[in-house]
């Protein structure tokens, strides 16, 4: 009777580090997912651990993963840009248009620029408007998608030309530069998001924005420029992907968009604002590389995908809550 | 209140309640028990678990064990069966719903209906009823959202009233009241008690306390500590047995700082929000206090002269030297003018980052975007400040909102003094404090003042404030219209001044 | 009907560059014969592998609806009967997943050969690409890459239904049948920018230029989705009373025009023409109801089926099956109904491989 | 000098009921929207007003309202349902299905209890796990999708039945049944919402879900209905398209579900919760129902009917705030 008294209020060192090992294990959970993935797939499938098909997967996964990690930031910040999918595949069709014409430089400039723009718009209209970034880059993505169509009229653009598939086709060794591409994003991303005062304020103003003003953060500033650079990440990867093709087409096929919030969400960065990170993207974007990977290699019926998918994004959800609960719980001992 | 505690059958009666939160013991074993018509005060530190007995008593929160019953009654579980037992409840969160009309708002969980429908003409009749009964005009068809913050507390007290056929609580209600509607809610309260409801009382301002109560309850780390006539204790009697030991208060020390240049003087300051054509002026050392009822305009003065809100009009000088107006809390900052906002949970500091993260914040502005941010690098350089205002070191690198307010409220204090400030400008920094708390953070922006930076603080508890300022403007209206040296004001004098009517 | 062979080892045989010796015994297959005739004659004259090849199927889809299963099905039967091993890769009609099971597959290893069944021609063309990259045979199906019209050259063949050709041919039959009066047409289309929405809308523009007693009223795409199908045809009625041809680009999506029709009190035959894309037992049972006007075939068997076969003939003679295999040319087309379009004249001779 | 001094302080009653009708006009703009195209198209194409298309239009909007209405009801409440486009599917699926075996009312009733099970699980996901309700739906989406295609085999059912269309080629005089049954369940819907209990609990959990709970209101249990009227909803849109189509058969396309969800915006009823009617959702599935009418019977591009939704989205939202910052200031004077 006694100790169980005492227990709550003088909590041993031993009792305390447990709780925090499981803390840490819970937030680390996803990471344990991604093991246990890789894990059977080595099993399952034997060509899935050779050098060559992990180096595939870096590149066939630097579209998502360039979305991926601008949506990291912006949903950090407590912002939203629906309009990335149809911005991505109009900065692919500008891409490839300009190429034919102008050449490779012009060409990702073209697209650099128009991303940018479109990103500085979005921006705009959510900030200084103060309206509903769901619903804001929802309306602006119908307008691009109508633009897009409108001045290519719905056609494709090829483009054969070397130095604008570089990026696409070329390799380091064996990694596709694509996926060189995107693991270099991957660590400066990361960097920039924990050990910068930029990186720092998204936090903060995902976390509490008024808060945030009020401490001398330029809130509005730092917003718009995230949305920029998620249209410039929706332009990047729109090269990616123009560059990795050698053609750019318009389309109202917005699942790269769904793949890209779908690893963020997996990876536990909040959709709430002000919690993630970009590792957890990176975990996040694994385990799906990984699982369409297997799925493949297994032949596994595109039915079963989506329900395994579903059931991965539940679980990580789980995860996160069961976390947030046992965190609380750790933190009054 | 009337003194004589003929208090009749009990009528309210929690008896062996434990609560156990997630890792923390809220309730221990507590039992009170409250007779008809009287009025009970419950007292304690932050955290001592006032908030939590009352949501098992209104059934929002169920014990882990024990037993709520009214009139001898059991009470099922669930804030429904506990309300229609007549207990309602003024929550510390003032809640209303923006989109509703005020009427609506009143009946909230309650509404009353005729066939499948609201009953909106039975609703209508019962509120302006409530109105007359508080003497208040509001109208019944306003959404809530383009109330002011007294009408919507207002509203809440309402609610209250309509349903505490039984039991009465208040959590903390006057921590947001001004004086004329706190005046009129004390009525209300004797009033209801001397109609037979039990009221139970809770608040931080141990002389209300005393004033209204005829009984006192003082809770300590979730424990019961005693049970006594309001008559027979003194401010004293309840700090110690809240706290466990005896408190001085801080003695006012005016004597020793010494009062310098000028610093800051605002010319004509008008605000859309609410600031008239505002004169002050500060010099260094000197602690500024505004005094006012709520929605006086005295938190737009302070907003605007941070940079926070835009103005209309007005010029500032410091040291002598006129500067164009700071359009931004940025600019403000860079001329040496911070502020520290009311409500430090919404507009002071982000919850879910740490201690070190919300410090390091504040220097943000002065720092390029791409700068390197090292937390063991803030926490050695925040050690210092942080030991200063008292933070309980170790727990830095913990989520702020797991702190306590005094702790949240000693953060924000590190934050401005890391930054050296010239002009510090403070919204209620004592709101919801327990008293050593309050005690600490005075002493603290005292330490400041006597740095040589010009403090201007808003404080609602006059006594606290006259206690803590060199000199107090009163504001009406958004106009200063009045000022006192505090040490020879009487609270009397500033609620004079406060209320008086324009000519 | 078509079974032509020509004397061993004489003529102008198909290409030669990695073939220097046959491994089979295979009868000479005259190179002036349509392909699909090529291809029909080489499963009927040998119908076997000379070994076990290992085969990547890199499909647009193989399970996502009836179509897809059944070409999948006429794929596997054909690589048993020849006794391969074919390996299937479903791209659930996503480029982007496509690319990765492209590079999966060459990653992969271990393949004599590769069927590849493009979901768009632009995409397609980098991924055709990369497969004929790496040396290895690549039969084409299904639909066209890059700006080709059919055949992709270098490719071992190409066993396809639906090629511009292929639509403008239909366009021609449907434009006739206003007999040179003035006629007001509407199109109810598929999804913006696809592929198959725009080979029709380039048929169309072709096929108009030659008919000026044709006006299209409304062209607007429909997305495949009977609900959308349904509301534009309606809209399109309201509009334009004197509609008296309707083209669906899809049998399924049809299901909603001919209830917009019904709805209208228009009846197909008497006031009204649908012509309808697909040749899906649904469109077939409404061809036979009077329900359609007419529908055009586009049959699973010969795509999946030929598609091993011409593969197969290229592993084991070295000989491409150049040129487009129309599936309009497959005898089950050309002994049953006679003909692409069926209408309620010589439907009842074509029995679909599905359904 | 002197009056203008005055007028803030002192204002006059006709100054106050200015702003009053301005405030009016705002909160009604869109109706402003909607006549001005439906004018646009009386001018512009001759059929538009004519009974028959006026009729028709209630039915081919049908499924889109009845979604949009318990999205209405849902977004309101503060939650959000991503899985009714899939739910949607499956319900027409299994409509079509089981009619075509046990005749019309088990038919009917299977894909009502589906869909009642589909929104209870989401209900349950989000209210009684925590989690947010934007990726819970996500998930289950991905599961509903997978589930449908596995048991139907992606196959379509057929399904030649008077009783069983009945719904969707009746008609009353020239209106069809699905749209007098659309009609029904706005004026129904609304009703609820504005005058009942439950209708204005959701109004007070969605604008104050805490002050809710301490008032009284059974939060979990209202919001957990919720979820269960947007999955009969589905199951209600899956049946009248079905009946419509006398077919039903699982697609992955949730394009049914932006058409939804842009009516609900364009209504005005706000993503943040607590704002909103189904009138202003009537009013949406008007605007949208006729600038796709016109588009088509004017047969412009489909592109540019893109940019002129995105654009509509962006004007409502516009008008939206306008209308918060004219009511603050209007408070003041
Ligand atoms: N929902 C909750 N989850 C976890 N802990 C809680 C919860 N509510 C209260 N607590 C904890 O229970 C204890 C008592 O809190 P309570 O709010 O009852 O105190 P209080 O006396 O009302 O304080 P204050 O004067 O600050 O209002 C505190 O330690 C608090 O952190
Ligand atoms: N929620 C609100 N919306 C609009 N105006 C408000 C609101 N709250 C207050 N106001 C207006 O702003 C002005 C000042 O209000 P405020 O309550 O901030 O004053 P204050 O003196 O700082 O009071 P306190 O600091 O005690 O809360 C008044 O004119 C009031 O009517
Ligand atoms: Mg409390
Ligand atoms: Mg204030």
């Amino acid at each position: 009777m006694t100790t169980e008294r005492l227990a709550p209020t003088q909590p041993t060192s031993g009792k305390r580090s447990a709780v925090r090992a499981t803390t840490w294990l819970l937030d680390h959970a996803v990471v344990a997912l991604l093991v246990l993935i890789v894990l059977a797939l080595a099993v399952l499938s034997p060509s899935f651990f050779t050098g060559a098909n992990l180096a595939n997967l870096t590149g066939q996964w630097a579209a998502v993963g360039v979305l991926a990690i601008a949506a990291t930031y912006l949903i950090i910040a407590g912002g939203f840009d629906l309009s990335m999918g149809a911005t991505f595949a109009f900065c692919a069709v500008v891409a490839a248009g300009v190429g034919t014409q102008y050449g490779t430089i012009p060409a990702y400039g073209a697209a650099i620029a128009v991303g940018c723009v479109v990103g500085l718009v979005n921006g705009l209209i959510v900030r200084l408007g103060g309206i509903n970034p769901f619903v804001a880059t929802l309306g602006t993505s119908f307008i691009i998608t109508g633009i897009g169509f409108a001045i290519t009229n719905a056609q494709p653009f090829y483009i054969y030309d070397g130095s604008f598939q570089w990026l696409g086709s070329g390799r380091l060794w064996t990694i596709p530069y694509s996926g060189v591409l995107l693991l270099a994003l991957l660590v400066i991303a990361g960097l920039v998001l924990s050990k910068t005062v930029f990186g720092r304020s998204l936090y903060a103003i995902g976390g509490n924005e008024e808060a945030s003003r009020l401490a001398g953060l330029r809130v509005d500033r730092t917003l718009i420029t995230t949305y920029m650079i998620s249209g410039l990440a929706a332009a990047v990867a729109g090269i990616i992907s123009a560059s990795q093709l050698g053609a750019g087409q318009m389309t109202t096929d917005i699942s790269i968009l769904f793949d890209a919030l779908t690893v963020v969400i997996i990876g536990g960065t909040s959709l709430s604002g002000g919690v993630g990170a970009i590792w957890r993207t990176g975990i996040g974007l694994a385990i799906l590389a990984c699982l369409g990977n297997g799925f493949t290699q297994l032949n596994l019926s595109s039915h079963l995908q989506d329900i395994i998918t579903g059931l991965i994004v539940l679980a990580a959800l789980g995860l996160d809550r069961l976390l947030t609960t046992y965190r609380k719980r750790g933190m009054e001992v | 209140m009337s003194g004589a505690t003929e208090s009749g059958a009990t009528a309210l009666e929690v008896s062996g309640c434990s609560k156990t939160f997630p890792g923390v013991r809220a309730l221990t074993d507590v039992s009170i028990a409250v007779g008809a018509g009287e009025v009970r005060g419950l007292v304690g530190q932050n955290g001592a678990g006032k908030s939590t007995l009352i949501k098992v008593i209104s059934g929002a929160e169920h014990a882990d064990s024990g037993t709520v019953s009214v009139n001898g009654q059991l009470l099922a579980p669930g804030v429904a069966a506990h309300r229609d037992a007549g207990i309602a409840v003024i929550y510390q969160d003032p809640g209303v719903v923006p989109a509703l009309s005020a009427c609506e708002n009143v009946f909230l969980g309650d509404l009353p209906t005729r066939g499948p429908f609201v009953d909106r003409g039975h609703m209508r009749a019962r509120f302006e009823e409530l109105c007359r009964e508080l003497q208040v005009s509001i109208d019944p068809s306003a959404r809530a959202a383009s109330l002011s913050l007294g009408d919507r507390q207002l509203i809440e007290i309402m609610r209250a009233i309509r349903s505490a056929s039984t039991v009465l609580i208040l959590d903390e209600p006057t921590s947001a009241l001004p004086e004329e509607e706190r005046v009129r809610l004390f009525e209300v309260i004797t009033r209801l008690s001397g109609a037979g409801v039990a009221v139970v009382f809770i608040s931080h301002d141990l002389d209300d306390v005393l004033d209204i109560c005829d009984t006192v309850t003082v809770l300590r780390d979730g424990g019961l500590v005693c049970t006594k006539a309001a008559s027979s204790m003194t401010r004293d009697d309840l700090v110690t047995a809240m706290t466990g030991q005896t408190i001085e208060s801080a003695p006012r020390s005016v004597t020793d700082r010494s009062i310098g240049a000028e610093v800051l003087q605002i010319t004509d300051l008008t605000t859309r929000s609410g600031a008239d054509q505002v004169d002050l002026r500060v010099r260094a050392g000197e602690i500024v206090g505004l005094a006012g009822l709520l929605g006086s305009g005295r938190s737009e003065i302070l907003r605007a002269i941070a940079g926070a809100d835009r103005v209309q009009s007005g010029r500032i000088s410091l040291l002598g030297e006129q500067v164009a107006w700071p359009r931004s809390v940025r600019e403000a900052k860079s001329l040496g003018i911070h502020l520290v906002a009311e409500d430090r949970r919404r507009f002071g500091l982000v919850g879910g980052e740490s201690t070190t993260m919300n410090v390091a914040l504040g220097g943000f502005d002065r720092r390029r975007w791409f700068g390197h941010v090292s937390r063991s690098a803030e926490m050695r350089s925040q050690h210092e400040v942080l030991q200063h205002v008292g933070y309980p070191m170790g727990r830095e690198s913990q989520p702020v909102r797991n702190l306590s307010g005094g702790n949240q409220q000693k953060v924000l204090l590190a934050r401005l003094l890391a930054l050296r400030p010239r002009v510090v400008l403070l919204d209620e920094p004592t709101a919801g404090i327990d008293v050593q708390a309050t005690a600490q953070i005075l002493d603290l922006v005292r330490g400041l003042a006597s740095e040589g930076a010009a403090v201007i603080v808003v404080i609602s508890d006059l006594q606290e404030l006259i206690h803590a300022c060199d000199r107090i403007n009163v504001v009406r209206s958004g106009r200063i219209v009045g000022q006192f040296a505090s040490d020879a004001v009487t609270e009397s004098d500033i609620l004079h001044l406060a209320f008086a009517q324009p000519a | 009907t078509v079974l032509a062979l020509s004397a061993c080892g004489a003529g102008e045989t198909a290409d030669t560059a990695a073939a220097a010796k046959p491994k089979i015994d295979a009868p000479e297959i005259s190179a002036s014969l349509s392909p699909m005739d090529q291809a029909e004659a080489y499963d009927k004259a040998v119908g076997k592998a000379s070994t076990n090849y290992k085969i990547a199927a890199l499909n647009t889809c193989s399970d996502l609806n009836a179509w897809c299963q059944a070409m999948s099905k006429y794929q596997k039967e054909a690589a048993q009967k020849y006794g391969i091993t074919l390996e299937v890769y479903d791209a659930a009609f996503d480029p982007a997943k496509q690319l990765r099971q492209v590079q999966d597959a060459i990653a992969k290893g271990g393949y004599d050969g590769f069927i590849f069944q493009p979901v768009a021609a632009a995409p397609g063309c980098q991924m055709i690409k990369l497969l004929l990259d790496t040396g290895l045979p690549v039969q084409q199906a299904n639909s066209p890459v890059c700006q080709d019209k059919d055949y992709h050259e270098g490719t071992t063949g190409m066993v396809a239904t639906s090629t511009e050709a292929y639509y403008g041919k239909y366009l021609e039959h449907i434009f006739d049948s206003c007999d040179g009066k003035p006629c007001k047409a509407a199109v109810i289309g598929g999804v913006a920018g696809q592929d198959g929405w725009r080979r029709l809308q380039a048929a169309i523009k072709d096929t108009s230029a030659k008919y000026p007693n044709v006006e299209i009223v409304v062209e607007q795409p429909a997305d495949y989705d009977p609900n959308k199908a349904l509301r534009i045809t309606q809209d399109a009625l309201t509009a334009h009373s004197d509609v008296s041809v309707i083209i669906s680009a899809y049998d399924e999506m049809s299901r909603g025009v001919l209830q917009a029709l019904g709805d209208a009190g228009r009846k197909v035959g008497k006031d009204v023409k649908l012509f309808s894309i697909g040749g899906t037992p649904y469109g077939l049972s409404q061809v036979k109801a009077g329900n359609f006007t007419a529908t055009v075939q586009s049959d699973p068997k010969p795509e999946g089926w030929f598609s091993v076969v011409e593969l197969v003939r290229a592993l084991d003679t070295g000989q491409q099956t150049k040129g487009w295999s129309s599936t309009g040319d497959w005898d089950g087309i050309k002994d049953g109904p006679g003909s692409e379009i069926l209408t309620v004249e010589n439907v009842d001779r074509y029995t679909p491989s599905y359904g």
